[in-house]
């Protein structure tokens, strides 16, 4: 509980957090950069999952518990994705979106 | 705590033990002997399916975030007996080309890994379990697309896997966290009994719904479906099409049914609406396509609409025509993408094109890709077509009629392009056909049990007895 | 086992045996046996029904139930009554013919031969079936083949008439697939479990509203297979790209299952809905009656004739399933069996004529009686009977759904029927025209002189097909009575 | 009385025609003309028995001519109505069965001489033999339907003979024509018998024909609904006779029979003069009991009008036309239409149904003196190898026997007494000046016209120029010559037969007397006629030539048939075949068919079109996942929950 800081206000943040995400997917031209994204959109909701539990349901610890589990998630996540750009660079020596366009129709 | 309720988690465990087993296996064995791993893995994965038909345990586990039911239990056996056919086909493959560039136990480490989160996945008894079944099962398959290393498709593939299924499963968790804000619990049971009909909640559903769409491929969801199914590897293309797709339509089932059953009133037309738009784009795109993994990509794309049709009816009579239907189209379209498998490995050829005048120089690979598509497609007597009825049986006892009707006539553009195939097969003549090959025993093995179910599945009825028997229990 | 599912054990074990069979040789024998031995099972059963009739009053006898899938009550279901049995009959014989014409095949012949004795176990399995499900199944069975039949065997643009044909015959199925989801599902309408069993549906009170939801689809789902216009243009491109005996087996047989559907399904589960949609149906049929006719004139390809003459006759199936009495129905029926031996004959014929002469075209086809004096002599006998003579089975036919229509109370009717028996003359002209074409008049430059005379099997063929159409048309009591005592069941569900 | 070997007499030549048509490779030609004339005399012995036995022995019981029946059920249609097989023995199809077997064993036995050589020897008997069984069915059935399917086996029959040198395209085309023509009456015919089939209950003679003396007519009893102020029952009769109108090529059908002489000259002797295109007459006179009750006559007023004009229509085309046999044609085409129309002015009782008589009589007399008129012109035609009378001329030096039995048949049709046609003529005359006077001017004038134009044939081959021949013509052979002599024979001698008291409409007989002002005037006109012949064609002169020019148009249009060729040429060709069935293959590919291709082109062309959905681009995809969810959660929360 944080005096003065309703649950609505954090939930406001933790939202146009999610939507930053978004736009930042879709936005990005560096895949790296999407990552980054992605990982807000990650994070909007581990926030979410703690606020919830604190403010509303703080006798049991699911949401934090929830959150850790989110945490080490998607820095597995990360790393593969990361990898993958890696070897993708590798072959073209690039990581922008755009050179990931071969297969379409 | 008894060890022995750990028996509940038997496929889990003895599954883990395996791919333990291959990391060990990969350290200890000499490099110009990493072909042995190959049967190792494929001889231990027998072993395991085997030992999974041996008797049914029901039970739930760490507070009933694990369960197993004789339904779950069933659907694990199922799908092994899927992976083992996948292990079948892959396994020349595995051998001539990957072994040679030292990854051949990767494949099957990361393979059982997926295999493993779809177990934990589907038996999952809160949100927290499925979140981590869904991840584990996702992450190991993007691996698996990027696989080819060397090829840039094959990189591009895995980029597009994982970071759409991060979004997705983003925001999928941003639905759970809403779920559980209005509820206050992670717990399937307990929010089936919170649940009420509330604009969060709703919302929370359609986020969580979102994510498992984007497994099952369903329209707008579906877009990464063609790209990956291209790029990856024929044995991955076909794992994430049957494989990974039929767990998550049984978790979405199960979610569906239990959990989200007060806001069916919600979810049936969602389901009405996504099912006529997949079936449409994925039918509309399929009869373009030239090269068959893409082709056989919008093809599951399609059906994962037809699957949508039980999944509508929201009773345990659904539940069993989704199941059974599932079954079928593991069977079905692991013979289809073995047979592509087999003709890719040879030739290297994937375009529809070179099929052409198959029949007269391999008659049996163009009989069993005929009998494959013959079932996706629906048409008696193979298994196929009794799946996509009781499919359609399913959807109009609820008096969806309409939604029938349209479904039928997507089978029949369906229809039109199987047929394209099997016209490039049949009726085609060719000079540079592709020449006759005869393939190993794996592949025969793994196309002639594919057969052998899509023969079998529909005539032999007690099958789909005993699956409706234990969907009764389920629900 | 019992001796209706012989009807489809046997043509499977055939199949199965042709598997092992090596050249063209071995493959038509292994055929020619099994369609013998098929033949006199159907004669068999012709006379162990009448003996089986005197003692077993049931609507259907020989019947067999197993319980196939339970939670649906889906059965395995075989009965057959006197409609049945004549169209197996037809079936056996017509199947048998086709293997005789296609003995020279000489492009992978034992793939034909399967593909054939596929689509004719579809058939039996068809016709003995009374559970909607069993038979939907062999329906399907019965309609795939053709696919492979058209597109590997075929002549002309074959790829594209095949895709057609298959597309609009399974959309048609599709649409009666709806149709019969909606019978089961209203099964239960007097309480009782839901069935798919065509007996036990009948004896149920199915709602007026259903009735009228669900007839068109069953009617327009089995009827597309009977060329009702205008979802008919399947036809003429099939047969004309069509190997012979896949026009012959098509036209002859499978388009039958959709005037047997139409009657044994439609009409006999959904009166109601017959009765309320009749009057829209009859006008489409009696349009296609007179329509087929016309658009045959025009032809100039010996198939195309033949198919729009299949989309006048069997429109005359359907005008008189529509008309709802016995006569007319027995007149159906009849047409059915008849135009069935007949259409096989004359597709019989023209592939004889093609394999000699190279040309389908009539204008470059003339005065072949001269040279091909069976097959000139035997071209005219079915052209007459085609044009409803007396004394072959189509006249038999026309004369019952000429009569059978003209007995229905109401004048809109009748006037319809009018309209119909006026095609008689249309049909008359294009036979004649082609008649006179191509058997009579000068010799065509093109034609050589020695052309090789009808052989053995193409003689045995068209033999097989002509006795039965004499045999109807010169006594046809015994059938049409054998129809009659089995539409009375029917048409009693219709008239209350 | 047992009447079950009647049977035989169709069944003999059915029995000739699948023996002769199954084996026509095999067996010879000499043997077949054997097997063909044997069959035939047999059925020929059994007729002139059953006639006998019939009209002498045991058909007359108190007073008056019973009908015998005898019939099995054929087909089932309705609890009543069914189509039955059986024989009908009265004195009309006693007395075609005798005029059928006559004619038929007379052309057989022609035959086997003016066959003699042609490849289809056999084929031609076994057509014959078919024809003869189809007839002899027609005649002997004893109901509607069994009426109508021979009606039909007659008309392929027809068909098959006309067509007989399938070779020639004019043959083959005649053929069809012939078959088109009287199938499309029979169309009319077919729903005559449905409309009587529907509102009667029943296809019998017997029954429909039913008079009860007390309340008339039974038929009136079942029907009484009408149809555009006419009882439906008139309406059948109408359609009924069109059917009839048909097969004896009355106007408008008639334009078949003159092109119908394609076939060889016996065939037409028999189908084409003397048997088949009777049968339209028969017909009326089956059902005449009918045509005279139902609504008054009204029917049969019609018949009389269709008859009356159609003799005088084609008696005037006669006088043009230059092929001997198409002369012929329309000779015949104005007898039938004499019986028809003496049909049509007939009463019922007594004296009154003298027309009934006369038109049977005049059918019977007909039947001979028509049958040798076109042998005679068989054995010319033979002769000389030509249809036309440009050909011939003062051919009485080669062939006396063919110019004297021509003479006898001439002076027969003519109606010169005491030949056979003036009995007959004049019975016809005299029930016409009783019943309607315009139709008795009409046949008057026409006894005139036939007189004239069948001399000015006459006068054509026989006298005439004296032509020179590349081959000297002969007399036919003996079995040509013998049928000529016989038919002659019957020519002088059938008038003498005292017919009404056998034939009449109410089975009583009655006796008829010559009336002589009518018999008097009937033959001054025919002897008029023959007179202007004699001045025109006796000698080669111009004086013909003359006069059909002052005719001017009359003549052309007469000899143009009246146009009525173009104008069926003209609603075939025109409007049937460009005008209906055209457009109609056009709209079957293009509107039916193309909607069908359509639909399936249109479905690839949607997905070519949406392709670009797949742009290919993660962040597209990435962005249709969110609007997805942004829409589905819109739509599912605010809109439709």
């Amino acid at each position: 509980m944080i005096a003065g800081i309703s649950i609505y206000e954090i939930l406001t943040l933790t939202t146009i957090l999610f939507f930053i995400g978004v736009y930042g997917f879709i936005t990005r031209t560096n895949l790296i950069s999407i990552l980054i994204s992605v990982e807000l959109i990650m994070n909007a909701s581990v926030v979410n999952f703690v606020i919830i539990n604190k403010y509303l349901y703080p006798d049991m610890l699911q949401g934090v518990l929830f959150s850790i589990f989110i945490i080490a998630v998607a820095a597995a996540e990360t790393a593969l994705a990361v990898s993958i750009i890696i070897n993708l660079y590798r072959q073209i020596g690039s990581v922008e979106v755009k050179e990931t366009e071969i297969m379409k129709y | 705590m008894d060890f022995s309720s750990f028996l509940l988690m038997r496929h889990e465990i003895i599954l883990l033990v395996i791919t333990l087993l291959l990391l060990v296996a990969e350290i200890f064995i000499p490099q110009q002997k990493k072909g042995s791993i190959v049967h190792l893995a494929i001889f231990l994965f027998g072993i395991h399916t085997v030992l999974g038909f041996l008797g049914n345990v029901e039970g739930a586990l760490f507070g009933g975030m694990f369960r197993n039911t004789p339904m779950i239990h069933f659907f694990k056996n199922v799908l092994n007996v899927g992976v083992l056919i996948l292990l079948l086909q892959s396994a020349d493959w595995l051998q001539e080309k990957m072994v040679k560039q030292h990854k051949g136990t990767e494949f099957f480490i990361l393979l059982f890994s997926s295999l493993l989160g779809m177990y934990f996945m589907i038996s999952a008894g809160d949100f927290l379990m499925f979140y981590l079944g869904l991840e584990l099962s996702t992450l190991p398959v993007a691996a698996l697309a990027a696989y080819e290393t060397s090829k840039r498709i094959s990189s591009e593939a895995g980029i597009k896997l994982i970071l759409s299924a991060a979004l997705a499963s983003g925001v999928s968790l941003f639905g759970i966290s809403m779920l559980y804000a209005t509820s206050g619990s992670i717990y399937f049971n307990d929010i089936a009994e919170m649940i009420t009909a509330n604009n969060l909640t709703i919302l929370g559903m359609i986020l969580f719904f979102t994510g498992l769409s984007f497994k099952i491929s369903l329209v707008p969801f579906h877009f990464w479906t063609a790209d990956v199914y291209e790029g990856a590897p024929i044995s991955v293309t076909s794992f994430l099409s049957v494989i990974s797709k039929g767990a998550a339509v049984f978790i979405l089932m199960i979610l569906l049914f239990t959990v989200f059953k007060p806001l069916m009133h919600v979810w049936e037309n969602m389901v009405y609406v996504i099912a006529l738009m997949t079936m449409f784009i994925g039918n509309l795109f399929a009869s373009r396509q030239k090269n068959m993994k893409r082709f056989l990509a919008y093809s599951s794309v399609a059906q994962a609409g037809f699957i949508l049709l039980g999944i509508i009816n929201g009773e345990h009579l659904g539940f069993a025509t989704v199941i059974y239907f599932v079954l079928v189209y593991i069977f079905s379209n692991l013979a289809a993408f073995g047979v592509v498998q087999a003709i890719s490995l040879k030739t290297g050829k994937e375009n529809m094109d070179d099929y052409e005048g198959l029949y007269r120089t391999n008659p049996k690979l163009s009989l069993v890709m005929m009998l494959a598509l013959f079932s996706l497609a629906g048409i008696p007597p193979v298994a196929g077509f009794f799946g996509k009825f009781f499919l359609f049986t399913a959807a109009a006892s609820k008096g969806y009629y309409l939604l029938v009707f349209l479904a039928v006539v997507n089978v029949t553009i369906s229809l039109y392009y199987y047929l394209l195939v099997i016209r490039a097969m049949f009726l085609r003549k060719n000079e540079n056909a592709i020449p006759f090959f005869t393939n190993k025993l794996y592949m025969r093995l793994g196309l002639v049990l594919t057969v052998l179910g899509i023969i079998t599945l529909g005539l032999y009825s007690p099958l789909y007895d005993y699956i409706f028997e234990l969907s009764k229990n389920l629900m | 086992m019992d001796i209706l599912t012989l009807f489809v054990v046997v043509p499977v074990l055939t199949v199965l045996a042709l598997v092992f069979t090596k050249d063209l040789k071995q493959a038509r024998t292994v055929s020619m046996l099994g369609s013998f031995v098929q033949l006199g099972m159907a004669i068999n059963l012709v006379f162990a029904y009448f003996k089986e009739k005197e003692v077993n009053d049931s609507i259907m006898v020989f019947m067999k139930d197993l319980v196939w899938f339970e939670h649906f009550n889906i059965h395995y279901t075989v009965g057959v009554d006197g409609i049945s049995v004549a169209m197996l009959l037809l079936t056996a014989i017509v199947v048998l013919a086709g293997v005789f014409i296609s003995w020279k095949m000489e492009d992978l012949p034992k793939e034909f031969f399967i593909s054939l004795l596929v689509l004719a176990t579809g058939v039996y399995g068809f016709f003995i079936s009374i559970d909607l499900f069993t038979m939907f199944v062999f329906f399907e069975i019965a309609v795939i083949p053709m696919y492979l039949l058209i597109g590997i065997w075929g002549s002309g643009p074959k790829e594209h008439s095949a895709m057609k044909l298959t597309l609009m015959l399974m959309g048609a199925s599709a649409v009666l697939l709806v149709g019969i989801l909606g019978i089961y599902f209203n099964s239960n309408a007097d309480g009782g479990d839901l069935t798919f069993n065509i007996l036990e549906i009948a004896k149920v009170n199915i709602p007026f509203e259903a009735q009228k939801l669900f007839f068109p689809l069953v009617f327009v789902g089995f009827a597309v297979l009977g060329a009702l216009f205008p979802f008919h243009t399947w036809s003429p491109d099939g047969h004309a790209s069509a190997p012979t005996a896949v026009s012959m087996l098509h036209a002859g047989v499978l388009m039958k299952l959709g005037g047997y559907g139409v009657f044994r399904i439609a009409m006999f589960l959904l009166p109601e809905g017959a009765l309320f949609w009749g009057d829209f149906f009859l006008v489409l049929a009696a349009i296609g009656v007179v329509y087929g006719a016309f658009a045959a004139i025009r032809q100039t390809d010996l198939k195309y004739i033949n198919a729009y003459a299949s989309v006048s006759h069997l429109g005359l199936v359907l005008f008189a399933l529509l008309m709802l009495n016995k006569t007319a129905w027995s007149g159906a029926i009849i047409q059915s069996l008849s135009h069935g031996f007949l259409t096989a004959m004359f597709f019989a014929l023209i592939g004889m004529i093609y394999g000699r002469t190279h040309t389908r075209d009539i204008n470059k086809l003339g005065g072949l009686m001269k040279i091909l004096p069976f097959i000139g002599a035997i071209y005219v006998i079915t052209g007459m009977a085609y044009l409803g003579l007396p004394g072959f089975s189509g006249f038999v036919a026309e004369m019952n759904i000429f009569v059978g229509g003209f007995q229905h109370p109401d004048m809109f009717h009748r006037v319809l029927t009018v309209l119909a028996v006026s095609s008689i003359v249309v049909t008359a002209v294009y036979i004649l025209r082609l008649v006179g074409k191509i058997m009579m008049g000068p010799l065509e430059t093109n034609n050589v002189e020695n052309l090789p005379k009808a052989t053995w099997y193409e003689k045995t063929g068209i033999l097989l097909l002509l006795i039965p159409v004499i045999a109807i048309g010169v006594a046809p009591l015994w059938l049409s009575d054998m129809i009659m005592d089995s539409i009375q069941p029917f048409i009693q569900g219709v008239i209350k | 009385m047992d009447i079950t070997y009647i049977y035989l007499i169709p069944i003999i030549p059915l029995a000739v025609f699948l023996l002769l048509g199954i084996n026509s490779k095999k067996i010879k030609p000499a043997v077949s003309g054997y097997i063909g004339v044997l069959g035939l005399f047999t059925s020929f012995l059994l007729s002139i028995y059953t006639a006998y036995q019939y009209f002498f022995v045991i058909g007359k019981i108190d007073g008056e001519y019973q009908q015998f029946i005898d019939k099995t059920t054929w087909l089932n249609f309705t609890d009543t109505l069914h189509i039955d097989m059986g024989i009908l023995v009265d004195s009309i199809s006693i007395m075609m069965l005798v005029v059928v077997t006559t004619i038929s064993l007379m052309v057989h036995i022609y035959s086997r001489g003016y066959m003699k050589g042609d490849d289809g020897y056999t084929r031609c008997f076994a057509y014959l033999s078919l024809f003869t069984f189809s007839m002899l069915g027609l005649v002997l059935a004893t109901n509607l339907f069994q009426i109508y399917i021979f009606w039909e086996l007659v008309g392929v029959s027809s068909y098959l003979l006309i067509g007989y040198y399938y070779t020639k395209p004019s043959a083959v085309s005649a053929a069809k024509k012939a078959f088109i023509v009287t199938r499309f009456a029979d169309l009319g015919f077919l729903i005559g018998i449905l409309i009587m089939g529907y509102y009667t209950g029943t296809f019998d003679f017997e029954t429909l024909n039913a008079v009860n003396p007390e309340t008339g007519m039974l038929v009136l009893n079942w029907a009484s609904t009408s149809f555009m102020g006419l009882s439906v029952i008139a309406w059948g009769l109408i359609l009924i006779f069109m059917g009839g109108a048909g097969k004896s090529a009355m106007m408008p059908f008639h334009i078949w029979l003159p092109d119908a002489m394609e076939g060889p000259t016996p065939v037409s002797a028999l189908i084409h003069a003397a048997t088949m295109v009777v049968a339209g007459v028969y017909l009326v006179a089956r059902l005449f009991p009918m045509f005279y009750f139902v609504e008054d006559g009204f029917a049969l007023n019609i018949v009389a009008w269709v008859g009356g004009i159609s003799s005088l229509f084609a008696a005037i085309i006669a006088i043009t036309q230059t092929d001997i046999k198409r002369v012929l044609a329309f000779s015949t085409m104005s007898q039938i239409g004499y019986m028809m129309m003496a049909l049509g002015v007939s009463g019922y009782d007594g004296h009154e149904g003298v027309g009934y008589m006369a038109s049977m009589f005049h059918l019977f007399t007909h039947a001979m003196f028509k049958a040798l008129l076109f042998l005679g012109a068989g054995s010319v035609i033979h002769a000389v190898h030509s249809n036309y009378l440009k050909d011939m001329g003062g051919l009485r030096k080669y062939m006396p026997i063919t110019n004297i039995t021509f003479l006898i048949a001439a002076l027969a049709i003519a109606g010169v007494p005491p030949f056979a046609g003036f009995w007959s003529k004049d019975e016809i005359l005299v029930a016409a000046f009783e019943n309607n006077q315009i139709l008795y001017y009409i046949g008057v004038f026409v006894a005139g016209l036939t007189a004239f134009y069948m001399f000015r044939i006459y006068f054509g081959i026989f006298w005439g120029k004296d032509k020179k021949y590349e081959h000297t013509p002969h007399e036919s052979p003996m079995s040509m010559a013998f049928p000529l002599l016989f038919l002659a024979g019957m020519s002088i001698v059938a008038g003498l037969i005292p017919f009404s008291e056998y034939v009449s409409a109410d089975n009583k007989g009655f006796e008829a007397h010559l009336n002589y002002p009518l018999a008097a005037i009937a033959t001054t006109v025919g002897i008029i006629g023959i007179a202007l012949a004699w001045v025109f064609y006796k000698k080669e002169n111009s004086l013909s030539d003359k006069y059909a020019k002052s005719f001017g148009v009359l003549y052309k249009w007469a000899y143009h048939k009246f146009y009525f060729d173009e104008l069926y040429l003209f609603v075939t060709k025109k409007i049937i075949f460009n005008r209906i069935s055209a457009p109609i293959a056009w709209f079957d590919k293009k509107v039916v068919d193309g909607t069908m291709e359509g639909i399936g082109n249109k479905t690839v062309v949607v997905s070519d079109k949406i392709k670009g959905m797949q742009s290919g681009k993660l962040q597209d995809y990435a962005f249709a996942f969110i609007v997805g969810v942004v829409v589905l959660a819109g739509v599912f929360i605010y809109l439709w929950k």
